[in-house]
């Protein structure tokens, strides 16, 4: 496996460019998932102009690389890639970028599906909206806590 | 020791880190929070509902129960809400 | 929805090009999941020059269309889209495509699965090998067709 | 009737479809692929375990005990191996 694995950025995130480079990985790649997650024009009924993300920089890429370093060992992943974006975002910009590539799809859908649902409840990241009716931090959602239920 | 904070909490506290000198019988992370909630207003505010947050000792997340002895850098924050 | 949902073609996939589509579907898309198919360098221990795929005319459409309806009838999805390639393919090029959009991630997740078991199991498509040491049809496997099972 | 081949099947046929008149006894898919193989040496060889091979009828995946009454096309295949 080549290249960084995470990265956090204040730009925006280049899919196509991080999809690409993953695919390079090798002649062995027959399954690429790729999950973008995105800025929604609105956070729970209430329209907004922009996120605003905050996080503890070296925790949050040392969480996320433990977690892709797990889904490695349970998953036979030839490559796999995470990038989070910090700072402002628009509605359409995404926010997160997770790509895995393996033999078969099951480890590659697996996999992305276990590092997107760590990352939402233990990756030291925080939302804020800007543009409703005030701005306000964003709530943990119950339901991503209970999604890791599935991993143990 | 050095503190941080992040979210509402640095917003509350209208500070993203401190050096504080804790008193030897403060052990745990729990500990820690209640004596840090009776050094002010802000703090009370900030600290007002600590089942809510959550802690890190060395950028590693921990429980109440952690013991802070050896720590260089303490983290207070809310539930996270990153992706 | 706008635009066509599937599509088979002889022609390389961009999957580039159909990313953006799908993320075209509107404000509401929080949720982006992708996977590419991509044809490796050995079929079952064998190196191979390239894959050859047959595939039904019409039924073959009518398929993948049929479990796309079914998928966006068991999830909220915004937007879903897949390509099918046909004829030669080499290793590293895209075999298939499929994208599904919506607000959160558990659905887009679970939809491109769903699509993806389906397709691998019950789409009239057929794959023939070039190079190994004879030129052979792929057997089906019989995995493809457990992977069913989750779904009923 | 229209009948179809696709994969294997076509190529131990050598072709890729053709018309062919089916007696009134032979109701369903089993039976049409039981007929044909008695239709001589490459059909012998084609419908050889008819157990593998798969049929639809205008296009719909069918079980072999399928009635073929009132169709236009009927297609057989080996089991699929897309994506």
């Amino acid at each position: 496996m080549s290249g960084e694995t995470v990265t956090i950025t204040l730009e925006p995130i280049d899919t196509n460019k991080e999809s690409k480079a993953i695919t390079a990985a090798g002649g062995n790649v027959g399954a690429l998932v790729s999950f973008s997650g995105i800025c929604r024009a609105d956070e729970k009924g209430e329209e907004i102009s922009a996120l605003f993300l905050e996080h503890y920089p070296g925790m949050a890429e040392q969480e996320i690389s433990a977690h892709v370093e797990e889904a490695k060992r349970r998953w036979p992943l030839l490559s796999a890639r995470v990038v989070h974006r910090v700072g402002r975002i628009e509605p359409g910009e995404t926010i997160v970028f997770v790509a895995t590539a393996s033999a078969h799809r099951e480890a590659a859908f697996q996999a992305a599906e276990f590092i997107m649902d760590y990352l939402k409840s233990s990756a030291p990241f925080w939302k804020r909206t800007e543009g409703g009716k005030r701005e306000a931090w964003v709530e943990a959602n119950e339901k991503d806590e209970r999604a890791l239920d599935r991993w143990k | 020791m050095k503190i941080v904070y992040f979210a509402w909490l640095r917003e509350r506290l209208n500070k993203t880190e401190e050096d504080i000198e804790i008193p030897a019988s403060v052990q745990t992370i729990g500990e820690l929070m209640q004596w840090l909630k009776s050094r002010g207003e802000e703090y009370e505010y900030a600290f007002d509902n600590p089942k809510v947050i959550r802690a890190a000792i060395d950028k590693t997340h921990v429980q109440p129960g952690a013991k802070i002895a050896g720590a260089n850098e303490i983290a207070f924050f809310p539930p996270m809400t990153g992706g």
